[in-house]
This record gives C-alpha cells, structure tokens and sequence, in this order.
C-alpha cells in the first residue's frame, strides 16, 4: 500500500490576465520504505507538486483538479486545522531554499526543539538531546556549540542540513525533500543520503526527492518521475528510466550530464524542446553587447592576489572579554588567480568559501590578511570613488538565488539596474533591448522580465542572478554555487555561456561549487579547503588525477557513481 | 461634614503676602483673617480688630480683638499687627498696595494700634479685608520673615504651611494637586458652618469641573462656564448659582501713537479720532453679546466700574447700539469703507473672552471694519500689550476689578495719562490721557466727604465717557455649581468663605 | 544581439500567463495596464475610499462656490444666529442645515472651510514630515557610525520639545526675522513646519530600524556588490521595503496632525480665530457638549473620522498594493 | 556593549546641553512670567524689579550658563508658580504619571497585540475590520473629546468611575504615592489609561497587522507551518517576533512621550503628574519647571531609545556585531 497517492494533480496560479497552470495531470505514488526520485526541468513544477503535498502552496497557487492521499486518507480537501496535524508528525517537508527557510530571530536549537515538542512528548532537556543527536547526525561539527547559533551564522550547506533535521525530528511517515543537497559537499552529501537510506529502510519511512543530480537519483531512489513543463513525462523504476530512457526529454536529459571522469570541451546540450523551438544558439561574443570593450588596464601579475587572509567572527558576544566566543571562519589563507583563468574552490560545505567569496567583494571585512586585485590592495582603499571602480569589475553570484534578489522589484527593474548605473547602454530602449537578451541567454525569456522574484521556481531565480550578474561586464566573476538549483540541460547552457565569455573576453572566475563533475569541466586550477584552511591548490587534471592531500583523496573518493545512466548518447555529442 | 470643591485654578503658595489674587487671597482668607473683613454683601465687618477710629485726619486707632489665638496656639497682639505691616510692604511682597510705605505704625498697648499717615485717606481699610496678620513668633521661629518671593532660591516655610487666626486650618498643601483643610476649634468667632474638613482640587478643565459635581463626586465647584448652567440647574442634586461679578470686561484703542502698530492705515491714526471710536462703541450690539456668548450671564456696562461699586453709575447709559450711526460717524472720520485692525485678545483669562472678540470683530465688519484677531493664552497675551511687551497693541479687550472697590482705582490704572514705559496709568494699555480727568483724580484720592468725591468721580467719568476713552463691554456674571446638599453664600467678589457653608 | 529570444522556456501549458501589453504603449496606456491600478480596481474597499478622501478634497477646495455661506466672512455671520440646532431639530433655523456654531457660523459651511484648513496643513506636514524623516532614517540607518549617532540625538532633542513648544518657537522666530508679518499666510507655513518638525522623528526611527535589518539582507549586499552608490540602494532597494510602517503611520499620523493644528491655533500661533478649521471647529464644540449643543463638536468630529477613515482604508489597500507578493 | 552605553551617555549629556540651550532660546515666545507671578495691581516698577532679580533681562547666553551650572549640581531651581523647589515638585509628580502610563502602555500593549496580529492573519474578517475602524474613528477624534465623552458617560451617567484625580493613594517608601493599593485608585486609573492608550493602541496594532501581512508570506513561517508547530508557536513565536522591530521603535517613543507628554489626558482628568504640570508650566511661563521639564525629558528619550537599540541587538541577531 502507498503511502503518498497523488492523482491527476493539477496546480494553479491564477493570475491577473490568466491562469497559469504549473502542474497537470501527474499521478505519483510513494511507498513505504522506498524512495521516489523527480527529476525534470528547472520550472517544471517538482516544487510545487511537494508544495500542494503539504499544503503550502504560495499564494495565489491553488489545487484545480485531482486529489492527495495520505494511507488513502485525503489530505488536500482537509481544513487548515488538521493539516497542521499531518505537517511535520507525518509529513517532512524539507524546502527547496534552506536560507530562507528558517527563522532569523531564532536560535537553531530553539527552532529544533520547539518542533521536536510540539510532536514528541518529550521534556526540554531531552528535546535538546534529541537536537544535538540530530544536528550531529547531518554532520554539523560541534552540534552542541553549533546548536545555539543564528541561522546567519551558518554556511549555507549548513542551514540546509539544519532544515532536513527540523523536517526528520518528529519521525515523519513520508519525508518529501526538495533538492536537499544542492549546497553539500560530495562527503556530507554521501553522510545525507545514506541517513536518509537508513531511516527508508528502518523506519520504513517513504520519501519524495526532488533533485537534479542524477547522482543522487542514481544511488538512492527506487522509482523516479521526470516532469517537464508541468506533465509528467516519464515514470517507472530507478535502473528502467535512467538506464532505458522511453521519453526523449529524459534521454536528452540523461546525456547531458557532465562527466567526472573527463574533461570535454563544451557541456552537452538537450536538444529536447517540446513545442516549435529553435534550441539555443551559440552567443557571437565578438558582436554581442556582453563582448563590448571594457574600460580596463591589463595587469601583469595575477589578477587576484590573496595573503594570509583571516576572518573571525564572534558568535558570543559578552562584556567580558574572557568569556567572548570566537569562531575563525577562514584561517590564513592565500592564492593567486590568474587573469582569465576559472579558479575553483571545492571543499566541506562550512569550510570558509563563502566567506572569502564576500570577503573579496568587500562585504565582510577581513580579520587579518590582504587582498589585491590588479595590483590595487582593496583592504587598505579608503577612496569610495576608487572601491566603486573596483567593485564594478567583480561580480558575484550569490549562494542563495532568492534572498539576493529584492522581492518588491520585477526582474527586469532587477537586471536592467547595473547596466544603467555603470552607464553601459546608451537609451532606455537599448537597456531594455539588452535585458530582454540576456533572459533569453539563461533561459527565461523576455516575458519573465515583467515579473516579481517570488513568481519564480529555484532555478529560474539563480538564473536571474546571473542574469544580473552578467550585466555588468564584469572582469572577474565569483559564482557561489551559480548552478546548484538548475537541472543539468540548463546548467550545460549557462555554463557553457560562461565558457564562451572566458573564452573570448578572458573573464576571471572564481567558481565555488560541490558538483565535482562541473568543477572539471569549468576550471584551470582549484583549490580545495577544508575547516577554514586551504588543503591544496592544483591544476585540475592533476588535482583529479593524483590528488596530494588526504581530504581531496576522500571527496574523489566519494563522487557518485554513474553507472547507472544510459551513456548511450553521451558519445554522439 | 467634609466639604470638597474645585476651583479652575490652583493655589500654589501658601504666604499670604506673596500673590495678590482673588483666588490666593480667598482660599487663604479661610485660614488667615485681616484687621477687618467683609460680609455676605461685601460690607466691611470687624475681625481681628474689634473697632476702629480716625482719631485725627492722619491717624488711626484699631483696637484689637483679645482672646484671639493662632492655629499653632500662640496669642494674637498688636506685635503681630506690626510685624505683619512691614511683612506686607518688604520686598518681595506682592500685596504693596495694602499699605503705603510712609504710613508709620505705632503700638498703644497689646491690643490697640495706631496708623500713622502722611495724609487723609479714607479708603486706607478698604482692602485690608484680604491683608492677613501673620504669627510674628511663628513667622521668626521659621525664618519666614522674608516674603517668599519668585527669585527665592530655597523655599519659605510659609509657602508651605500657614499659620493663621481663621476658622480653617491648613492640614496639607500638595500645590496644584490637593489643600485640605480642618475646622479649627479655638476660633474667636461662632461658626455658622457645620464642616469638619474642606478638600480643594483644582480642576483646570471646565468640563472635567462640571462632571465632578454633576456626578456628585464634588459639592461645589466654580466656575461653571455659562453654557454648563442650565444643564447644572436641570440636574437632579446640583443647582446654579450666578451673580453679578464685580470684573468689568472693557475693549481699548491705542490713542496715542502717531500711527498704529497692526493697520493699513498709514500715516495717521484713526483712533485719535472720537468719531472712530464712538463708530466702534455703537457697532458694538452688546445685548447679542449678552444674551448669545454669554448667556445672559452679563451685565452691560455703560462704565469701566461695576454700578455695586459706584452709587451713580446708573446716571450713564451706554451710547446705543446703531450701525448705521456708527457708519456715518465712519465716513465723517473720513474711513468709509473702513480699515483693518488687528486685536488682541486673550483666550484663556476672561468668560468667553475669545467669543466676545469673535462676535466684536464679525460687528465691526458690519462698519467695513476688518479685524484681525489674535487670541492668545494670557501668558503671551499679557507679555505682548503690557508695557514690558511696549504696549504693542491697537486695539485690545481687557477685564479690571478694583482692587479697593473704589473708582480711583480704576481711574488710576486704566484712564490716567501714562508714558510709553507705563509710568502712569500702567493698565491704560490705549493711552487716552485727558489732563482734566487726571487733576480730578487726584482729588477724589484725598477727598473725605463721599458725596463731594462722588461728584468728582462723575465728573471724571463723565468725561471719559465723551470722550469714549475706552469701550466698557460687560460685568461678567459669576457661575459656582453647588450641591443641593450645600447652603452657603455668594459674595461678589468671588470670593468663597467656607464659614458660611452648611452641609447636610 | 543573438536572437535565442523565442527560443521559450516558460511552461506555458494552458494560457500564457503574461501575453500583457508590449512595453511600446503610451505612458497612460502603461498606467491604464499597471498592477496597481488593476489592484485598485479590483478592491471596492479601495475605491470607495479613493472616492471618499477625494470627494473631501472637492468640497474643500470648492467650499466657496458649493458652501451655502462663507463662514471667514465676518460680515456675513451674525452671532444672533449662534448655536442653532440642525435642521430636524426643534427651533431650527432651514439656512443652517447642520445647525451654526457658536459665533452664528453655518456648521455646514463651517466644515467645508475649515476641512480646506485642515487638509492642507494634515496633508502637507504629515508629507513633509515623511520625508524628512524617511531620508533621515534611511541615511542613519545605512551609514550607521557617527551619522547615524548624530542623526538619531537631533530625533533626540526634537522628541523632547512637544509640538506646542515648537509652534511657539518658530512663531517667534518667523515674527524675529520677518517682524510682524501677514498673518494668513504665513500661519500656514508656521503650522505646517511646526507639525513637520514634531512629526518627522517617528519616521527616522522606525525607518532606521528597519534599515538596519534589512541593510544585512543579501539583496542589499547584491546591490552593493554590483556597485551601485549607496544613496540608490537606499531609495530603490531598501526604502520600498520599509514602506509598511510608514505608510500606517502616516496614515494615523494625518488625524494627529489635525487635531494638533487646533491646539497650535489656540495657543495663538496658527489661523486666528475667525478662521476656524475643522480641528478648532471640535475644539470649539467641546465646549457645548454638556450644554445640550452636541452638534457643534460631533459634525465636524464626524466629517474628521470619515476622512481619516477613508485615508487610512487608501493606505491600507496602498500598502497591500506596492507588495507585490499580497496582489 | 560597555563601550556602546558610555558613548550614549556623552551623546546624552551633549543632548542635553543642546536642549537646555534651545529651550533658553525658546523661553522669550512663550510668554512673559512676570505678570503671571504677581497680582494684576502690582507697579511695573515692582514688575522689573522681580524680572531683574530673576535674571530674566540678561543676556540669554547667561542665563543658559547659569542654568546648566545649577543644573550640574542637580539644582534646578524654584518653580515660578508653586514657589517650591523644582526638583521636589517632580518627585511629587513622578509616580502618577508613571503609574498612568504603565497601565496605559500596557492597554496599548495587551490589546493591540493580540488584535493586530489577529487582524494580521484574518484580512478579511468582520471583527478585526470592524476593530480597525471603529480604533480609527477613536484616534480621529481629539484627546479631549474623547476623555470628555468618557467621563460624560461612566461618571456622570453610569456613576461607576471617577471624573478626575488618582483616588485615594497609598505611601510607600518614603516618597512614591501608589493608587494601585487602593480600589479608589484603581477605578481612577481605568479612564485616564484609555484615553490615553488609545492613540497607542491603534498604533500598535495598525502596524502589527501591517507586518504581520508581509511576514506571514515568508518563506520561514512557511517552513514553520511545514514543521506542524501549533499556530501559537507560528503567529507569536515566529511571525511576531518578525514583525516588532518598527513596533518596539514606535512604543518607545510613544512611551516616552506618553510618560512626557500626557499633558491632554492629565488636563481632562485632572490627573497629577508631570505633563499637567508641564502644561501649567508653559501657561504660566514657570522656566524653571519647563527648563528642568525638558531637561528631564531629554534624558528619558535618550534612555529610552538606549534601551530600543539594545532590544534590537536582542530581537534580532542579525544586528548584533559581527566583527571581533
Ligand atoms: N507564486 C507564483 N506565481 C506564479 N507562478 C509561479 C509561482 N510560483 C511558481 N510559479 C511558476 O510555477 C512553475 C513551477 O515552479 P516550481 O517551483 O514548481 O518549479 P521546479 O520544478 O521546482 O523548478 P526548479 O527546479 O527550478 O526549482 C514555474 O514556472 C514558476 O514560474
Ligand atoms: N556571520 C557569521 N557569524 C558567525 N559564523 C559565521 C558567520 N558566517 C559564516 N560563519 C561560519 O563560517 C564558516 C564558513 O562559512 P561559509 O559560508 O564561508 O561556508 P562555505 O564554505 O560557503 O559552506 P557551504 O558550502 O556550506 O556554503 C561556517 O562554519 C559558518 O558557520
Ligand atoms: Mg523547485
Ligand atoms: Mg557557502
Ligand atoms: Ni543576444
């Protein structure tokens, strides 16, 4: 008997104009004890299915048509009452953005207890155990200290982690994760999905995972739905669909994911486009607005020049100095990245990588250590003329897609703001003209270009903000993660965007992300860190070859097998 | 019986010699007593004097009451008197006028006293109904000597404790909060009250006053504003009282400057005209002022004196009210079609006083006189017209009572010529100024025979009023709201006297 | 340009969701297309209180044509005809429909009047103190430091002197520089700076506040990474989203404002007397509540509460409406 | 932490100064104190001379230093009117006020709370709308009317409450008077206390909603609702607590001008505190009330706004400082 039943849902978003309908006609069942995979393109409604699952569709969404069982009990038709009863005591949720997802006034511990009793009976003292048990187990470091920080206070992997314990606290019966590991590290995801295996199996609990990494879909699920533009499109077991793939979207879909193992000189596309398309088209940098010359004088050394940075942060304040806590995030650590290289930073989610990303750009400022770019030392800058000019050459693409985006500004208003203030366009209707072109270049469409953030799926927001980022020409761009919400036909295009502007315009890059496979294929050198220290800096054929250190060692190690996939047409692109 | 009132104002010191005003002056009345006082009908009584007698032109006798002693027990003698006489006119003091400074005391024995004058004055006792002979031991023992005044630095123990003869005793004074007082035993007089305790709150806002009565949480309060008395009368428990007042509500127009300081006439000044001013005396429909503003609650006034205070104001009559009278004397003055004006007037001092400017100031447009009215609270009021502020007004609404009930008073402060730094008649804010009326002053001050200083008096009157000096308006009315358990009396001058109240 | 513009993305399954107008159309055609004005007209709350507030500002300002007398006009007020009761009441008077007040003014014209009085001085120094406030609070919020420190002591000092304190201030010192001035129209700029400059700490704090908090969000430090000067990040990013308390209270603030305009007038600093507001009008009225004459404070008490009603009921559906997650 | 609360308190006493000096500059628009000191017959001789002796014809900046080096040793002077010492006249009239704006901030509090997040989550319900009105048409209306039409009602009509005054207090310690110990006292304060939280009251909830209708869309009260934690925890716990930062702003001040400033409410009911004696004070010109008054009042912002940055630092972590 299947726990979860959903039949001929259909989701949608009323809207002024029209109604625009997210989901239709999909059928999923989840049993106890297994674990189904979705899959699909970035839009494509896998959130909002997991949303309509519990309840929690965003406004205006509504349920149009079909129905959800829970042990054949229906769960949508309930009132808001006993749904409350069903969410969290029986159902996990675990949302697709986990910076978002908690409480910033509150403590993680409070957070984690308050859940764990409203569900179990248990004292406060025990609820903490139980909290430090859990925090512990999705590998959070030193949970007991850990426990009563800020949610600010965490790396996003970490917070992620934080949110997949808040969703496995009361021992749900179905867990529905939505992209639960986008922001770990290849160690910890490993530690994730095998906690997640143990609870199906012990606990027969049933579970719905969202995911792009086909890694993932691979090594845990029992049965896997891809969805594309809303429909189902196909549905059946692990090994069937990813081995033998009936539907062409999820054959083109399958051969698009990169390789770990080699390095090739484009991502392959999907070439899979319902309705009357032209598929993506190559940019011309030489003619395009993204290729127009830059303001800028070459530098000799490396662009980017990093010493024996250091970044402390206090994480309990105190009026006595003795009884202050402090917690040094990145510890003294140095790198070069060259002009037009992409430098990769891979290492323990929590391990500094953000933190030296926001150092760079100017948002934190460093304990100790310096930073030149071009020569010029950032920290000791005090002219604000001179910062401005510096940071318009640096971009960044924030970790998380969502918070980074100002949710009472449509998208357009969004991208087309750097172009004017840099003065990059000459009219209005040129700004226009060139926001419309790059939402088309991530996939969006000039139509999205009219809308609020809030009206996006997690990856179509990480596209806006690089979208934005873009915008700006800039000389040297730090992607946090740029791709972990996108599913890899999108991925391929917009990294192979990227590509092309290194290609032709020598961009810099530094490319922070845990999904080694595109670690490969994007980057020159890579550095891996682990705890705030950097473990080594190598060329990247080297550094997957024969890596030197032992952690480096271990994440090769624990790179998900793919064996699994259907390569079939991986040879033919 | 406990009696508790309320009044609109507070009393803040308790020395008797450091704010002459009415209020002060009656709430301190109920504990302190002077040489005389004054009746139901303000006739002027023995107190602490049994009898007095001129026993030549420029002396005079009291002769003191005996047996008389202080709350603190200490007896009454004519030490007290003295000591009291160089209190009251030391510095500091407030109440300067009750005795002039070349006025010598002498002590007879312990209970006769003799006043020494430099000259005839037959109205020297007319107000020593309200100077209050102080406890001389008491006064020394406390180092109270010194009349607390504004620029003291530490506090005077008699502003917060009173020691007097009266029928009343101050137990507590939290100022402009709470005064309670308790009937005192050893008062040399019969007590027609039957109260044991007095409370007194001041309530500054009229209809917070008026509630607490009607809801019957006080037995008196006042003053009721007039448009509350009919509804106090129609309560069941509570019941109006009104009356003459004695205060003269009057407007006046700068006459002396060459031109006036708030007006488009330029170059010249209206006001120096009679016609001008006998124009705005006759715009002025005092009756709807009367029956509309103040609701009846007023007594027209043809003289800047109330008719209880002088026996032939009856012999004038206000001019009549005629806009069309007025409009020629307008033309004939040569402003036909009018000017503007501003006017002061103050908001917060007199019954109805923004009201009745209002009302002025929509009957003179009637003579295509434009008003431009400032009303302002008394503080900013007073600071701008009076000589400190150099007179800066044109045209002005002002209250007098007189202190001494008597016109001279009233032709010394408001009608005499004065200067441009008040040296004269400080309160003659417009400055008329006639010699005549000023020669005839001075002899109605030393002139003995009434009937002869009545003459003079009208004689002075009579030509200001020609001369239409000033515009007299009204007597505002008096209006205490009294419980109907309460019987007491109303006197004139507003002052209340628990002596003459009983509860049951 | 590379034109990958129809290559779609969108999952269009049923309609397309956004099929709108091309961004080509006439401004006013982009206006008559907006999201606010279709919020606007999709919620009946809204557009009656659009009608209410503005049928307010159309007697006011059309008071002398509409009303039946002129009450400013001294001439024509006759204090015989004070304190007549409303029409259906006994010994009414049928020229005074509401009744007059106590100087023999129509109360109905009274309140056109003194409602142009009144909205003008609410409205303005409500707006006035809006933006000095807003830009004080968003410029101390953001820089924080020594600005900040400097900025939040003035809202300091100003808290400490009470509307009252400042109208007599600036009374005075406009009569210092400008010696006796005239009267109608400068009372106006005294009020309306007197009100402004009592009013405009709440803002600055609260708006700090919040800026505080949200200068640490990701999407300011996005702004910021792109290089964009801080004095835009605060007007576009963070001041759209810190509008909802100031919109609420601004909103309130209006009643505040105009009731305060009448116990300036009293003291002297604001319009004379003959010039009642709608404020003065209750103020004058409060007087006669216990004398049976209810009328004179309860219209215009009345007329006062629908327009802030219908102000607040517009800042409401305003607020909702600049959120574009609550359309 | 220390560090930030000693630059407060030098900030304060610049504000201070800077207060004391403008209310010097302020003192010549308010009136003139003289003749509200004296009786109407008194000579303008007499009237000079107590202004001269007062000090009122030097220069303002001597007056100002004189002022602020009294003020230094805690004297402030003689009030004008009550011929008392200043600082005990504020003594007296300190625990009234604060006992009236305690319970009134508390009114504001425990009513527009609750309401403003129920408001808040029930956009469209009857009763909240109909609460949000009818609060509107109360704040529309002035102070005194409506302290009037109270007392109009429960006093003279119904007879249940008292018009004016605290009741009967009780003495503890040596110098605070309560009325909270008495039933007279208590009934005094229920009118007063409403009247003046009302205006706070609509405030508070007004915004709460205002918040709350933005906070409940995010993403984390969605995860909370997610998490099945009861709507208790969610609206109070989380929503709440997201929205106060603009909220404990705004009570702050309105509680500092509540405890500054009730000079209507104290009027109409005659209530003993400070804002009536301050009232006073500006009637009557008493400048070394209103110069002590305003100084008073500096201090309690400045304090008062102290303690709002530190609630901020303790609402939201986000704020505290991050750098060591
Ligand atoms: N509030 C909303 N209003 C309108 N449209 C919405 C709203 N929320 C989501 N959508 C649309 O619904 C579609 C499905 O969104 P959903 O978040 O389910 O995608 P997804 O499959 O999870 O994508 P991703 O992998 O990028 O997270 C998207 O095209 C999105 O634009
Ligand atoms: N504001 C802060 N206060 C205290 N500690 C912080 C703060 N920001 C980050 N940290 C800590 O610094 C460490 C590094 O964080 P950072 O965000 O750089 O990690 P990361 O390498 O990007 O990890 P992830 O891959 O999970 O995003 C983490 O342990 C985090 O808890
Ligand atoms: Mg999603
Ligand atoms: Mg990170
Ligand atoms: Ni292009």
């Amino acid at each position: 008997m299947s726990v979860l039943d959903i039949r001929d849902l259909k989701v949608e978003f009323p809207g002024r104009k029209s109604t625009f309908v997210a989901v239709q006609g999909v059928h999923l069942e989840v049993e106890a004890g297994k674990i189904l995979g979705v899959v699909g393109e970035s839009g494509a409604g896998k959130s909002t299915v997991g949303n309509a699952v519990i309840g929690l569709l965003q406004e205006p969404g509504r349920i149009a048509q079909g129905e959800i069982r829970l042990h054949d009990d229906r769960i949508d038709t309930l009132p808001e009452k006993q749904k409350r009863h069903i969410r969290g005591r029986k159902i996990g949720m675990i949302f697709q953005d986990p910076l978002t997802s908690l409480d910033p006034l509150q403590t993680v511990e409070s957070q984690l207890v308050e859940t764990i009793r409203t569900h179990l009976p248990l004292s406060s003292s025990q609820a903490r155990a139980r909290a430090i048990e859990l925090i512990d187990a999705v590998g959070i470091p030193n949970p007991s200290e850990r426990i009563s920080q800020y949610p600010h206070q965490f790396s996003g992997g970490m917070r992620q982690r934080v949110v997949i314990a808040l969703a496995l606290c009361a021992e749900p019966e179905l867990v529905i994760a939505d992209e639960p590991t986008t922001a770990l590290d290849v160690s910890i995801q490993a530690q994730i999905l095998e906690l997640m295996k143990r609870l199906c199996a012990d606990r027969n609990v049933a579970m719905m995972v969202i995911t792009h990494d086909m890694g993932v879909i691979a090594d845990i699920t029992d049965h896997v739905a891809v969805m594309y533009h809303g429909k189902l499109v196909e549905y059946g077991e692990t090994h069937q669909v990813l081995g033998a793939p009936q539907h062409r979207y999820t054959q083109s879909l399958i051969s698009a994911v990169p390789r770990p193992d080699v390095r090739v000189e484009r991502f392959p596309v999907v070439d899979y486009i319902e309705k009357a398309g032209k598929p993506a088209k190559q940019i011309d940098i030489a003619t395009h607005w993204l290729g127009q010359t830059r303001d800028y004088t070459k530098t000799d050394g490396p662009l980017v020049e990093i010493e024996d940075l250091t970044m402390r942060f206090e994480v309990k304040g105190s009026l006595i100095p003795s009884r202050r806590k402090h917690f040094d995030a990145v510890k003294a650590v140095s790198f070069d990245i060259k002009e037009g290289e992409t430098f990769g930073v891979v290492g323990e989610s929590g391990s500094g990588k953000s933190t030296i990303a926001r150092i760079i750009t100017g948002l934190y400022h460093p304990t100790a250590g310096t930073i030149r770019f071009a020569g010029t030392d950032l920290t000791s800058l005090t002219n604000r003329r001179q910062i401005l000019a510096m940071r318009r050459q640096m971009q960044m693409i924030f970790q998380d897609p969502y918070s980074s985006l100002n949710a009472r500004m449509r998208v357009r208003d969004i991208i087309a703001e750097p172009i004017k203030f840099h003065r990059l366009a000459s009219s209005n209707s040129e700004v226009r003209q060139i926001v419309e072109d790059l939402l088309d270049h991530v996939g969006l469409g000039a139509a999205a270009g009219k809308k609020f953030p809030h009206e996006f799926s997690g990856g179509q927001r990480q596209r806006i903000s690089i979208a934005r980022a873009l915008a700006t020409r800039p000389r040297f761009l730090l992607c946090d993660e740029p791709t972990s919400a996108l599913d890899v036909s999108i991925q391929a295009q917009i990294l192979n965007l990227l590509k092309d502007l290194q290609d032709e315009l020598g961009l810099t890059m530094m490319f922070i992300s845990h999904d080694l496979a595109v670690i490969r294929q994007m980057c020159n050198r890579i550095a891996v860190m682990k705890n705030g220290e950097l473990c080594e800096v190598a060329d990247c054929d080297t550094l997957f070859e024969s890596p030197q250190h032992d952690y480096t060692r271990h994440l090769l190690k624990l790179m998900p097998s793919m064996e699994l996939l259907s390569r079939a047409n991986i040879e033919t692109a | 019986e406990t009696l508790k009132f309320a009044f609109q104002g507070t009393l803040n010191a308790l020395d008797p010699y450091s704010l002459n005003e009415t209020f002060t002056l009656s709430a301190l009345g109920n504990a302190y007593e002077g040489l005389t006082r004054r009746g139901a009908d303000l006739e002027i009584e023995p107190a602490l004097a049994e009898r007095w007698e001129v026993i030549e032109p420029n002396r005079w006798r009291f002769y003191l009451r005996e047996g008389v002693k202080f709350h603190n027990g200490n007896d009454f003698t004519a030490e007290d008197v003295a000591f009291s006489v160089e209190r009251v006119r030391s510095e500091g003091s407030d109440l300067l006028t009750r005795i002039g400074s070349e006025v010598t005391v002498e002590i007879v024995d312990d209970h006769t006293i003799d006043f020494v004058l430099p000259g005839p004055n037959p109205i020297l006792h007319y107000e020593w109904d309200t100077f209050y002979i102080m406890d001389k031991e008491w006064t020394e023992e406390n180092d109270a000597v010194k009349v607390t005044s504004a620029s003291d630095t530490t506090p005077n123990y008699a502003a917060l404790n009173a020691n007097g003869t009266g029928p009343f005793k101050i137990v507590s004074h939290e100022p402009g909060v709470k005064t309670v007082y308790e009937t005192f035993d050893g008062w040399w007089d019969d007590a027609p009250h039957n109260l044991t305790s007095v409370e007194f709150t001041p309530i500054g806002s009229d209809a917070t006053r008026v509630a607490a009565l009607l809801s019957g949480e006080l037995d008196m309060v006042y003053p009721v504003p007039v448009q509350d008395i009919k509804r106090v009368d129609s309560n069941s428990g509570t019941r109006a009282l009104t009356g003459p007042e004695l205060r003269t509500i009057h407007l006046g127009m700068d006459q002396m400057r060459d031109e006036l300081l708030y007006s488009d006439v330029k170059g010249k000044n209206p006001f120096k005209d009679i016609r001008v001013r006998k124009a705005f005396y006759q715009a002025i429909d005092i009756e709807a002022i009367k029956a509309k503003v103040m609701r009846d609650l007023a007594t027209p006034a043809s003289l800047l004196i109330s008719p209880f205070l002088y026996g032939r104001a009856d012999e004038f009559e206000r001019y009549p009210y005629d806009v069309d009278a007025a409009k020629a004397l307008m033309s004939e003055a040569g402003y036909p079609d009018g000017f503007t004006v501003s006017m002061d007037c103050p908001n917060d001092r007199y019954v109805n006083d923004e009201a009745i400017c209002q009302a002025v100031a929509a009957m003179l447009a009637r003579i295509n006189v434009k008003v431009d009215l400032v009303a302002q609270p008394k503080a900013k009021y007073f600071a701008k017209v009076l000589a400190s502020g150099g007179y800066d007004t044109s045209f002005y609404l002002l209250g007098w009572t007189p202190g001494s009930f008597d016109s001279w008073n009233i032709l010394e402060n408001l009608v005499q010529c004065r200067d441009d730094s008040g040296a004269g008649g400080a309160f003659n804010l417009g400055g008329y100024c006639n010699a005549e009326v000023d020669a005839l002053k001075d002899k109605i001050l030393s002139e003995n025979d009434p009937e002869i200083r009545d003459e003079l008096i009208y004689q002075a009157y009579a030509i200001a009023n020609d001369e239409v000096s000033h515009i007299p308006l009204h007597q505002q009315g008096l209006a205490w709201g009294v419980s109907d358990k309460l019987e007491l009396v109303q006197r004139a001058d507003n002052q209340f006297k628990f002596r003459f109240v009983t509860k049951n | 340009m590379s034109d990958v513009s129809e290559k779609q993305t969108e999952s269009v399954i049923a309609t397309d969701r956004d099929t709108g107008a091309p961004d080509t159309m006439s401004a006013f055609g982009r206006f008559m297309d907006s999201d606010i004005l279709h919020s606007f007209l999709r919620s009946k709350v809204a557009v009656i209180a659009a009608i209410g507030t503005f049928m307010f500002f159309i007697l006011a300002f059309t008071a002398p044509w509409i009303a039946p007398h002129d009450p400013f006009d001294l001439a024509s007020i006759s204090i015989l005809d004070a304190r007549v009761p409303p029409i259906w009441m006994d010994y009414a008077d049928p020229r005074f429909l509401l009744g007059t007040d106590d100087q023999g003014r129509d109360l109905l014209s009274g309140i056109f009047y003194g409602m142009r009085i009144s909205l003008i001085v609410g409205f303005c120094s409500v707006i006035a103190a809006a933006i000095i406030g807003i830009s004080l609070g968003l410029v101390a919020g953001y820089m924080g430091g020594r600005v900040d420190a400097v900025i939040m002591r003035i809202a300091d000092v100003q808290l400490t002197f009470p509307a009252i304190l400042i109208a007599l201030l600036i009374d005075g010192a406009a009569r210092g520089i400008f010696g006796s001035l005239d009267r109608e129209v400068f009372s106006f700029w005294i009020l309306i700076f007197a009100l402004a400059l009592s009013f405009w700490v709440q803002y600055a704090r609260t708006v700090r506040g919040s800026t505080m908090v949200e200068k640490n969000k990701e999407y300011v430090q996005a702004a910021r990474v792109i290089g964009i000067p801080s004095i835009i990040i605060m007007v576009r990013h963070i001041l759209p989203n810190v509008t909802g308390p100031v919109l609420v209270i601004a909103t309130i603030n209006l009643a505040l404002a105009i009731v305060t305009e009448a116990t300036l007038s009293f003291l002297g600093v604001g319009m004379p007397p003959t010039q009642p507001s709608l404020g003065t009008l209750i103020a004058i009225g409060n007087d006669f509540l216990y004398s049976g004459e209810w009328w004179i404070a309860i219209f215009p008490g009345l007329a006062l509460a629908l327009l802030v009603l219908n102000v607040n009921l517009l800042g409401d559906w305003l607020r909702d409406a600049l959120n574009p997650k609550l359309r | 932490m220390l560090g930030f609360a000693m630059r407060r308190l030098v900030q304060a006493m610049i504000v201070m100064l800077v207060v004391a000096l403008l209310a010097f500059t302020l003192f010549r628009f308010v009136g003139d104190p003289v003749n509200q000191m004296v009786g109407v017959e008194t000579s303008l001789e007499q009237r000079e001379a107590l202004r001269e002796s007062l000090g009122l014809n030097d220069p303002v900046p001597v007056q100002f230093w004189r002022f602020i080096s009294n003020a230094a040793q805690f004297d402030f002077g003689t009030s004008y009117q009550f011929r008392q010492p200043v600082s005990d006249l504020f003594a007296k009239r300190i625990p009234a006020t604060l006992e009236l704006s305690f319970v009134s901030a508390l009114f504001a509090l425990i009513v527009g709370i609750p309401m403003g997040v129920y408001a808040g989550l029930n956009r469209e319900s009857a009763v909240s709308k109909l609460f949000l009105s009818v609060s509107l048409v109360g704040i529309s209306l002035p102070t005194f009317l409506i302290g009037i039409l109270l007392i109009f009602v429960f006093s003279v009509n119904l007879q249940w409450l008292p018009s004016f005054g605290r009741g009967e207090t009780v003495q503890i310690g040596g110098w605070w008077t309560t009325g909270f110990l008495t039933v007279s006292g208590l009934k005094a304060l229920i009118l007063p206390s409403i009247t003046l939280g009302l205006y706070q009251m609509t405030l508070i909830m007004r915004l709460i909603r205002a918040e709350m209708l933005e906070v409940i869309r995010t993403d984390y009260i969605k995860f909370a609702r997610a998490r099945g934690l009861p709507d208790r925890l969610v609206h109070f716990r989380h929503a709440l607590k997201n929205t106060l930062i603009p909220v404990i702003t705004i009570t702050g001040l309105q509680l500092g001008a509540i405890i500054a400033f009730a000079t209507i409410t104290e009027t109409v009911f005659q209530w003993p505190g400070m804002g009536l004696m301050f009232l006073q004070a500006v009637q009557n010109v008493d400048i070394p009330i209103m110069s002590a008054y305003l100084l008073l009042t500096a201090f309690l912002f400045v304090s008062i706004n102290f303690i709002v940055d530190i609630l901020y630092f303790l609402i939201d972590p986000r704020l505290r400082v991050e750098r060591a």
